[in-house]
Order: structure tokens, then C-alpha cells, then sequence
């Protein structure tokens, strides 16, 4: 057995390519299971960063900090009545969550957080995943129906049209970012998403940089249409309770509308995941061409436990000016646990970072190598998760039309322009 | 949001039900209930739609009538003090002045100078508390969630100075007729001082924050635009009014309370549309803090109680005094019989009359525009429904 | 277990066919009717696609792109007709379409 | 016999790679398909059917993939799951089902319309009874990874290699496509606008 596993943890290839069923439904699991995390860990994040921009506390009561806060929310909306409405449909009414949820994660099967540490390296990830997405649309209008009441479904017509109108937008930008993959030597471009990732790290620049103004333009479209799609901050038409309409999902309660949470957060941690492949060289570490020589190679390995490292030492701050009074004695007790926590666990990756470094062919050398690549990944996706945190504290709500004037009359044109000029720079320069 | 009130009977049960389908809806008539979160307190605006665009308003109200002016016929004139307060809770301190001075306008008692710069120094800090609530209120409605917080921790400050004032944090029971009953506390000028500086960078923050917003100007420029010719025939007054390129304010035009003695200058908008209220408003505020300024350094010495009788029994005649609150001209007509009770006491309410140029301001626009025009005509029911 | 050959692809297909076939001959709403036509074009896909698979080439499959194409083109403008339609005669139902000018 | 097939006929087949999936998700995604196809057409609410139909759409997509189809299995998903089926269910919402759904499903020659297809399917299954010898059931082989170039470069021709720009067999055919779309867009902006 040991020998099986370990055939899968130095292989090159993902388990998806070498069609093993079993190791590839363990990745699933370790993705889904992330992502789950990831999004306990947005929700905190979101209420607190959002409650420290309007210079309040955020949760403090569930917790040290409120930590817990989002675990009782989970436990409160599973044990929240589930109200079906009167006359709703019954069948759709329950498959609509499943839709939004069944696309939300498919595209997980797609993203690559390392060059071997993918579920799949289809060939046609990015055409996977732009089908995906709009997959998601579906679960959203069939919503808004089943809930049988004017406003849900007015809601649910508006949001659906926002995310069909953006979705044009990002796929040209997306197709442009692709374009740039085949301006190579080798001439062949991908569609795959690790092949996306490494013709970046060939031609050694992001592809943000790449074409000086149309790579950023390409990226900053995408950025815009990704916003819109998830229906988050300046366009979030669902939700605007100072509006006539309301959400598609007020008809929803409890794990239902839990559901559709989980939905919009694994949505938008998807498609900044995207973005960061495309835009910002996937699992590449900063530089990875300049700073070969070992001793940096060294330090770029060392950042995982440092992160770590640093988050246990806010804990441990935590934990010490917790006030001493009684009430807070299981507080600092939980906080405290949790600092060690993270402190062990930066502690290993240290430690499989210096064993990496001795012998460069051990089985720590190729962990650590690894884990650099997934971390490099999620820091550049937590970036952009806390960039849809700013827009929600900043910006006001766009007005239904405006958002689909800018949706049509703005994002489309420049990304045909961005688009088709990629393509005439990419002729001249190849 | 209660189901859409059609002209003809609809089975209510089933409001799926409605015989127009969504797709060629033609006149549709939806109620923007009372307990509507954006309509600043109990206003029902009952909107006639054309699909999306808003063909006319109405707008009902009466939740909040509590017929003050009858119950001031069996009131003397110092026991009607504190419901004046009640009518703006927002504005609470000008309301009082207003009342104080008509009625020694009508005792023709004049107020000492330090209560009038007292009284002046507090009306202005009301100002800025009142325009602060309807930022917050009114940003929040266009969805920018932040400044809401900013401005309720700003003006928890001009509260606390009340609150030591007077021990009221919002309907300040603060002035009396013919003066002022409290001597400033101990650390009074020096409360308004670190509050003036406090708040100075303040305003600056709300500006960064929405003045170049994009997605603001989006959403304000050339929304509920009135000019000024409808303003003056609406017979609006305050900021709307000034925002149409209007300039007049009665602090200027008829000064009151040793307003003459600053000086000060009316802030004036051009296109009368939603951003340039936003603008006039936001200048308003910082000529608030020089007036204070100017107050607050040269507050005299002196008494702070004109000699007024216990029992206050006017002369019989009628007097009509305004002053420039922060919604507009708040007016008290007064009917005085010789009696200790007013005969007849008549309130101008300046959101009341505000009220009239929502219907001008929203036909053609959008309804998600509605809730942006209520709120920059910054009305509070409290006022309009008296 | 036979392995899976081209035959086996073409049965599937001629059975969405028919049953595209049997929708539109049979049922009186024209949405429905759409989405049998939908259901035929899918049926040619796949068998184009099975064929391309079966000669080693891809013509079949930039073929049935094409027919997703046209399908698109095809749903859309029927439903334009469709709204068109329900706008002025308030029904959706095949059998009251009759007249050929109203 | 045509040259065309005897040539394709004796041709050296090798058995080609593994099939992708074995026969049983074969018999599961057709499955699906058949009972989405089946529901499509039987269902009285038009949502129901609506739903069936992306059912149907998507296991038909699975088949594609298990017939080294990737591109057309995403463009599927693409512009059927995900745009005509929204626009099926904006129209369904649009014109307010609820009364219709009231009627009567089939009208009343639905026997002649049945065994119309019943003989529809008869003249199938002779077909392939008779041509059997036509379909020779061994697999070609077909490189998965590079049919998507492939399709490319026949759609829109060899763009990358060094400036040689050739085009492909079927780019003329693409700009015709390219423009039914427009026809089509054009029609439906038509009709369906209102009298503004």
C-alpha cells in the first residue's frame, strides 16, 4: 500500500490523466473539503474586515472573536424551520439550491493548484468552465420561480439577465488571456488550465503583464464581469432590500438558504481562482525565472510556515490581552488551543521545507515543493476574496439598467477591442 | 410589501394570479408601504408604474399624527415646550428655538445676548447632527453601506454635548421663553472646541468616500431634478431649495438669534438634482462649524433669562416667526387671547411642505430612483404628520 | 460486457429522435414544441458526432457545431415569434394559431 | 460500395486506447437522456420539461466526452445548457404559464402522431438491421488531447505557425454561421419589441 501512495504523492501527472478513479476521488474530497473550510473561513472574514471598515467589532460574543460565529450560524440555519411556500413547486423548488451548488463546485475539477495537484487537466478546462458558470444562471431563474410570488421571481429575471449579459464579457476576456498562451514559440496554445499556467511560466511573464495595456485591460474586464457574475458588492441587484424587488432567495429559509450561501461564496472563491490562473500565473511563486539560485529558491519555500507562523503570534497576542475576568476564561482557553494550532503547523512546515532542502530528492523536497505551489495559489485567491470584501464596504449599488448599460455598452466593446488588438500584437510580435 | 393594490378586484390570495402577465405590463400600481425600509419613518408612497418607470405618485400619510397644534390650545405656553422638540426628533434644539422665540416675540421680550450665542452654538451643532443622520440614511439607501457608521460615531459627539448640557441626548429640552434655563457646564467651550476640531477631518472622509464616487454620481447626478421656478411655487425651502439655485435662507434674509453677528456664507446648487442637495448639504455642515467657531470664541458674559413673568399671559394678537431649520423654514403662527393658552398655534413644517415636490421630482424616473429622491428631500414624519 | 461501438450511439440517437418527433406532433403548447426540435437537433449532433468517431475525423464533429449554432439561432427566433405572438392573442396553444394574418 | 468506405473498411485498425468510461456509463448517461427526452415531452408544467430537457442535454454532453468530443461536450454545455435553456426559461416566466398549463397536454390526433413516429422507428431499426456490415464496430483511434487544436485550426486555420496564415476547410462555412446568428438576433429584436 505505502508504495501506491506514495506513487501518487511524487507523480507528475494529475490523477484525473492517469485515470485513477480512487486517487482522483481523493482529491475531490481534500478540494471540497477546502473548500468548505474556505468558506467558513470567508464568512468570518467578510463580517469581521466589513465590521472593521465601518469602525465597528464584528461578532466577539460566539468565541474569541467571534470565531465561532459562523459554525452557530451554520448550526442555526440547519435547525431553522424549512417553510416551502403555498403552491410553490414542490420538485423544482428543492433542485433549485442543487443546480446553483452543482455548478458552483464543478468547476473545482478544473482549477490547477499545483502542476500535478489538479482533480483534471482537461483540455478544455477554461470551455469547461465557462459552461459551468453559466450553468449556475439556470439555478438562480428556476429559484426565482419555484418561490411562486411576483417579487422573488422579478429578482431572480434581474439577476439571471445581469449574469448572462457579464457572462459575455468575461468569456471574451477570457478567450484574449488564452490567445496569449499560443503567441508562444511553440505556436499551439492551450486551453487546458495547468497548460495555461505553465506557457506562462515559459514565456516568464504573468499574463497581466504580458502586451503591457492588454493584458491589465483583459484582467481588469474579467475582475469587473467576475463581480457581476456572483452578484456581489457594487452589483448586487438580488439583494437590494432598499429596492421594490427582493432576492430570488427570500422565499428560502434554513439549510436551503444555506445552500444558496454556500453557492454564491464557492462561486466566487471559483472565479477569482480563474482569474488568478489566467491573469496572475496560477501556482508560479513571484519571480520564479530571475531568482533561481537555491538559496532563494530556499526562502520562497520557507513563506508557507512563516504565514502560519505570523497567524499564530495574532492568536497568541489574542489570547494575552484577553481580559482576565471569568467570562472570558473558555475564550482565552479556545484561543489559545487554536494559537498552538497554527503555531504546530507552521512548525511543520518549517520543517518540511529545511528536510526538503538537505536532500533535494527526498520525498520532503517534493512535499515542500507542493505545498509552495498550493500556497502561492490560495494567497493570490485569499487577495482577491478580500478585494470583494472592499468593494462591499466602498462602493454604493448600481441601478438595474446602469449595470446592464455598463454590462453591454462598456465591458463588451473594450474586451472585442482588447481581443481582437491581442490578436494583431500577438500576429506581428510571433 | 404587501401585494400589488390593483384598481380591480384581484384575488389577493394568489398574487401569481394577476391577469396581466409580467411580460406587457401596462399600468400597475404598487404600494411602497408604510414599514417600507426606506421611506424614513411611516409614509406610504403609492406608485403608479408603467413597468419600471414611475407615471405619478401619491403620497399617503397620518401614521404618525398625533394633532400636536389641538393639543396646544389646552396647554400653557411653558407646558407646550417639550412637544415642540417631539415634532423633528432629528432636529429636536431648533424646533425649541423657534417656539421660544415666537413667543417672546409675541411677549416683545427680548432674550439676553449670551442665551441668544448659546442658542445659536446649539441650533448650528443640530444642524450638523440632523444633516449627518439624513447622510448616513440616505447613502445607505443608495446601498454604500459605510458611511452610515461614519456619521452616527460623529454625531454621538454633538449627543454627548447635549446630553451635558441638558440631559437630553435628542429632544433637548434645552431653551425656555425667554432665554435659556441652564448656565453652559464647566468645560463647555472647550467640549466644542476639541468637537470642532474632532470633526473638521471628519466631513473630509465622508467627502473622499462618496463626492467622487463613480458609482454615486451614477446614481445622483440628474436624478429628482426640480427647478427652481417649481421649487419656489411648491413653496420649498431649505437645502432643495437652495440646491435649485435658490439663495435664500433665513438666517441671512431675517436674522434671528444673533445670527448677524457671524458672518457666513449660503452654499447655492446649479441643476437642483439630487447630487447638488448632496453638495449644498455637505457645505452647509462646514459653514455650521465656522458659525460655531465664531460663537464659541465670542460667547459674552452676562444673564441667560430675559425677565419674563411665571405665568406667561401674552397680549391678545397673532405673530408668525420662521427660522431657518436644517430641512428649511420652520414657522410658528401664534393666536394669543390674552389667556395663558394659545387660541390657535399653527406649525410650517418644512418636510411637510418638502413633501409636495417628491411627485415633480420622481415622474419619469425609476423606481429604484424613488427611494434615492426620498431620501434626498430628507423629510422626518415626525414633522410632516405632526 | 460488448464494448460500446458506433451502433450502439446510433439507437440512442434515433430514440431521442423519435421521441423529439413524437413531442412535436403531439403537444398543443409551443414552448414544448420548441424543446422537441431542440430535442431532434441533439439526436443529429450526436449521431454526427458518433460518425466522426467512427471515420477517425473531425468534420463530423465542426459539423454538429454548427448545428448547435443553427439550433441557437432557431430557438431564439422562435421564441421571438412565440412573445410576438402571445402579446397579441393571449395563448400559446398551437391549435389556436389558424390565422395567417391577425 | 463506394471507394470512400472501402477504404475506410480496410484500413489497419489497431485497437485504439482504452475507452475513456466504461460500457456502464455509457448505458447510464444514455439512460438519462432517453427518460429526459421521455419527461420532456410528457411533463405538464413547461419548467418541468424545461428542466428534463438540460438533463437530457447534459448526459448527451457526458456522451460526447466518451466520443473524444471535448470541444463540442463544452460547447454544448455552453451555448445549450447555459444560453438556449435560459432563454427558454425567461420566456416561460415571461409569458406567465400558469393558465395554459390548465388545458388539455396533447391535442386530439396525438394517436396518428404517435404511430407516426412508431413507424419513424420501425424504418430506423431496419436500417440498421439491414446495414449492419456498414458499421464496422471496431474503434478508430482518436488522439484525445488534439482534437480541440484540431477543430481550430480546421475552423479558423494555422494562425500561430510563423505568420503563414492559411485558412482552414471550414472558416468560409463559420462566417456564414456567424452571420444566420446575426440574421437570427436581429429577427427576434424584431418581434419581440414593444411598440416603443
Amino acid at each position: 500500500m505505502p508504495n501506491f501512495v506514495m506513487s501518487y504523492l511524487g507523480s507528475t501527472v494529475t490523477p484525473g490523466q492517469a485515470g485513477n478513479q480512487f486517487w482522483a476521488l481523493i482529491y475531490v474530497l481534500i478540494i471540497f473539503a477546502g473548500v468548505s473550510v474556505a468558506v467558513v473561513a470567508m464568512n468570518w472574514i467578510e463580517r469581521k474586515a466589513l465590521a472593521h471598515f465601518q469602525i465597528r467589532l464584528g461578532p466577539m460574543r460566539v468565541g474569541p472573536h467571534g470565531l465561532l460565529q459562523p459554525i452557530a450560524d451554520a448550526l442555526k440555519l440547519m435547525l431553522k424551520e424549512d417553510i416551502i411556500p403555498a403552491e410553490a413547486d414542490q420538485f423544482v423548488f428543492w433542485v433549485a439550491p442543487l443546480i446553483g451548488l452543482l455548478a458552483a463546485f464543478a468547476v473545482y475539477t478544473v482549477i490547477p493548484f499545483g502542476p500535478s495537484q489538479a482533480v483534471s487537466d482537461m483540455n478544455i478546462g477554461i470551455l469547461f468552465m465557462l459552461g459551468v458558470s453559466s450553468l449556475g444562471a439556470l439555478g438562480i431563474v428556476v429559484a426565482g420561480w419555484a418561490s411562486n410570488s411576483h417579487y422573488p421571481l422579478i429578482g431572480a429575471l434581474r439577476s439571471t439577465a445581469q449574469m448572462v449579459s457579464y457572462e459575455v464579457a468575461m468569456g471574451l476576456a477570457v478567450v484574449s488571456a488564452v490567445l496569449m498562451t499560443s503567441l508562444n514559440s511553440t505556436g499551439t496554445g492551450t486551453l487546458s488550465m495547468i497548460g495555461i499556467v505553465q506557457a506562462q511560466q515559459q514565456q516568464g511573464t504573468w499574463f497581466i503583464f504580458k502586451f503591457f495595456p492588454l493584458g491589465l485591460l483583459a484582467f481588469m474586464i474579467f475582475a469587473i464581469a467576475m463581480i457581476a457574475e456572483t452578484n456581489r458588492a457594487p452589483f448586487d441587484m438580488a439583494e437590494a432590500e432598499s429596492e421594490l424587488t427582493a432576492g430570488y432567495h427570500t422565499e428560502y429559509s434554513g439549510l436551503r438558504w444555506s445552500l444558496f450561501m454556500l453557492a454564491e461564496y464557492a462561486a466566487m472563491i471559483a472565479v477569482s481562482s480563474i482569474a488568478v490562473t489566467l491573469w496572475l500565473g496560477g501556482w508560479m511563486r513571484p519571480f520564479p525565472n530571475l531568482l533561481q539560485a537555491p538559496l532563494w529558491e530556499f526562502t520562497f519555500s520557507l513563506f508557507p510556515g512563516l504565514t502560519f507562523l505570523g497567524l499564530a503570534a495574532i492568536a497568541g497576542v489574542g489570547t494575552a490581552r484577553m481580559p482576565s475576568h471569568s467570562f472570558f476564561r473558555i475564550q482565552r482557553i479556545g484561543l489559545g488551543v487554536f494559537a498552538s494550532l497554527l503555531a504546530s503547523i507552521a512548525l511543520l512546515l518549517l520543517l518540511i521545507a529545511v528536510a526538503g532542502r538537505s536532500a533535494d530528492t527526498s520525498i520532503a523536497a517534493r512535499f515542500s515543493e507542493g505545498i509552495g505551489y498550493v500556497y502561492w495559489f490560495v494567497l493570490k485567491v485569499a487577495i482577491f476574496m478580500y478585494l470583494f470584501i472592499w468593494y462591499r464596504a466602498t462602493w454604493p449599488r448600481y441601478r438595474f439598467d446602469q449595470l446592464m448599460r455598463v454590462g453591454w455598452k462598456v465591458l463588451l466593446p473594450i474586451s472585442l477591442g482588447v481581443l481582437i488588438a491581442t490578436a494583431i500584437v500577438g500576429v506581428i510580435i510571433s | 410589501m404587501n401585494a400589488p393594490a390593483k384598481d380591480g378586484t384581484q384575488d389577493v390570495s394568489k398574487p401569481w394570479q394577476s391577469e396581466k402577465p409580467y411580460l406587457d405590463s401596462n399600468e400597475l400600481i404598487i404600494n411602497m408601504g408604510p414599514q417600507h425600509p426606506a421611506t424614513h419613518g411611516v409614509l406610504r408612497v403609492i406608485l403608479k408604474l408603467d413597468g419600471e418607470r414611475v407615471l405619478g405618485t401619491e403620497c399617503v400619510i397620518g401614521y404618525l399624527h398625533r394633532g400636536v397644534e389641538k393639543i396646544a390650545e389646552n396647554r400653557t405656553y411653558a407646558m407646550f415646550n417639550p412637544y415642540v422638540d417631539r415634532m423633528d426628533y432629528v432636529a429636536a434644539v431648533s424646533n425649541g428655538l423657534g417656539y421660544c422665540e415666537a413667543v417672546e416675540k409675541l411677549l416683545n421680550v427680548e432674550a439676553p445676548p449670551r442665551a441668544k450665542y448659546i442658542r445659536v452654538i446649539l441650533t448650528e451643532l443640530n444642524r450638523i447632527a440632523s444633516h449627518q443622520l439624513w447622510l448616513g440614511t440616505h447613502a445607505l439607501d443608495i446601498g454604500a453601506m459605510t458611511p452610515l457608521f461614519y456619521t452616527f460615531r460623529d454625531r454621538e459627539e454633538i449627543l454627548k454635548i447635549f446630553e451635558r448640557y441638558c440631559g437630553a441626548r435628542l429632544t433637548a429640552h434645552a431653551f425656555r421663553i425667554g432665554g435659556c434655563q441652564y448656565e453652559t457646564y464647566a468645560g463647555f467651550e472647550k467640549d466644542v472646541k476639541n468637537f470642532l476640531t474632532f470633526v473638521a477631518p471628519k466631513i473630509d472622509e465622508y467627502e473622499a468616500l462618496l463626492t467622487t464616487n463613480r458609482i454615486w454620481l451614477e446614481r445622483t447626478k440628474n436624478v429628482g431634478v426640480i427647478s427652481a421656478a417649481d421649487a419656489i411655487a411648491l413653496g420649498v425651502t431649505g437645502p432643495v431649495l437652495r440646491a435649485s439655485g435658490v439663495k435664500w435662507d433665513l438666517r441671512k434674509a431675517q436674522p434671528y438669534a444673533a445670527y448677524s453677528d457671524f458672518d457666513f456664507e449660503i452654499p447655492v446648487g446649479t441643476r437642483g438634482d439630487t447630487y447638488d442637495r448632496y453638495l449644498v448639504r455637505m457645505a452647509e455642515m462646514r459653514q455650521s462649524l465656522g458659525i460655531i467657531e465664531q460663537a464659541v470664541n465670542a460667547i459674552p458674559e452676562g444673564p441667560i433669562m430675559a425677565k419674563v413673568p411665571k405665568v406667561i399671559k401674552p397680549p391678545v394678537g397673532e405673530i408668525y416667526h420662521s427660522i431657518e431649520a436644517p430641512k428649511g423654514e420652520l414657522g410658528y403662527f401664534i393666536v394669543s387671547d390674552g389667556s395663558t393658552q394659545p387660541y390657535r398655534l399653527r406649525v410650517r413644517p418644512p418636510s411637510f411642505v418638502n413633501l409636495q415636490a417628491l411627485d415633480i421630482m420622481v415622474r419619469g424616473l425609476l423606481v429604484a430612483d424613488v427611494v434615492a429622491v426620498i431620501g434626498t428631500i430628507d423629510i422626518v414624519l415626525g414633522e410632516v404628520d405632526r | 460486457m460488448v464494448p460500446i461501438t458506433t451502433f450502439h450511439y446510433l439507437v440512442v440517437a434515433a430514440a431521442l429522435f423519435v421521441l423529439g418527433v413524437i413531442g412535436v406532433l403531439t403537444r398543443r403548447n409551443v414552448v414544448i414544441v420548441l424543446m422537441s426540435i431542440e430535442l431532434i437537433l441533439n439526436a443529429v449532433n450526436l449521431n454526427l458526432v458518433a460518425f466522426s468517431r467512427m471515420w477517425g475525423n473531425l468534420n463530423g464533429q465542426v459539423f454538429s457545431i454548427f448545428i448547435t449554432v443553427d439550433a441557437a439561432a432557431e430557438a431564439a427566433a422562435g421564441l421571438g415569434i412565440l412573445i410576438a405572438f402571445f402579446r397579441n392573442k393571449e395563448t400559446i396553444n398551437v391549435d389556436e394559431i389558424d390565422l395567417l394574418k391577425w | 460500395m463506394n471507394p470512400v468506405l472501402n477504404s475506410a473498411l480496410n484500413t489497419t485498425i489497431n485497437p485504439g486506447m482504452a475507452p475513456v468510461a466504461t460500457p456502464f456509463f455509457f448505458y447510464l448517461l444514455a439512460g438519462l437522456a432517453i427518460a429526459g427526452g421521455v419527461l420532456v415531452i410528457t411533463r405538464r408544467n413547461s419548467v418541468h420539461s424545461a428542466l428534463a430537457l438540460i438533463g437530457t442535454l447534459l448526459s448527451v454532453a457526458g456522451l460526447y466526452l466518451m466520443l473524444y468530443a471535448p470541444f463540442v461536450a463544452a460547447a454544448q454545455i455552453i451555448v445549450y445548457a447555459g444560453g438556449i435553456m435560459v432563454l427558454f426559461l425567461f420566456v416561460i416566466m415571461l409569458v406567465n404559464i400558469e393558465r395554459v398549463s390548465k388545458e388539455r397536454r396533447f391535442n386530439r390526433i396525438w394517436p396518428a402522431g404517435v404511430s407516426a413516429a412508431c413507424g419513424l422507428m420501425a424504418l430506423f431499426v431496419f436500417a440498421f438491421v439491414k446495414g449492419k456490415a456498414l458499421f464496422p464496430d471496431r474503434l478508430m483511434t482518436l488522439r484525445e488531447s488534439s482534437n480541440t487544436q484540431e477543430i481550430a485550426t480546421m475552423l479558423y486555420g494555422e494562425r500561430g505557425k510563423m505568420g503563414q496564415y492559411s485558412f482552414g476547410q471550414y472558416t468560409f462555412t463559420f462566417e456564414i454561421a456567424s452571420l444566420l446568428l446575426l440574421v437570427a438576433i436581429l429577427g427576434a429584436v424584431i418581434m419581440t419589441k414593444k411598440k416603443m
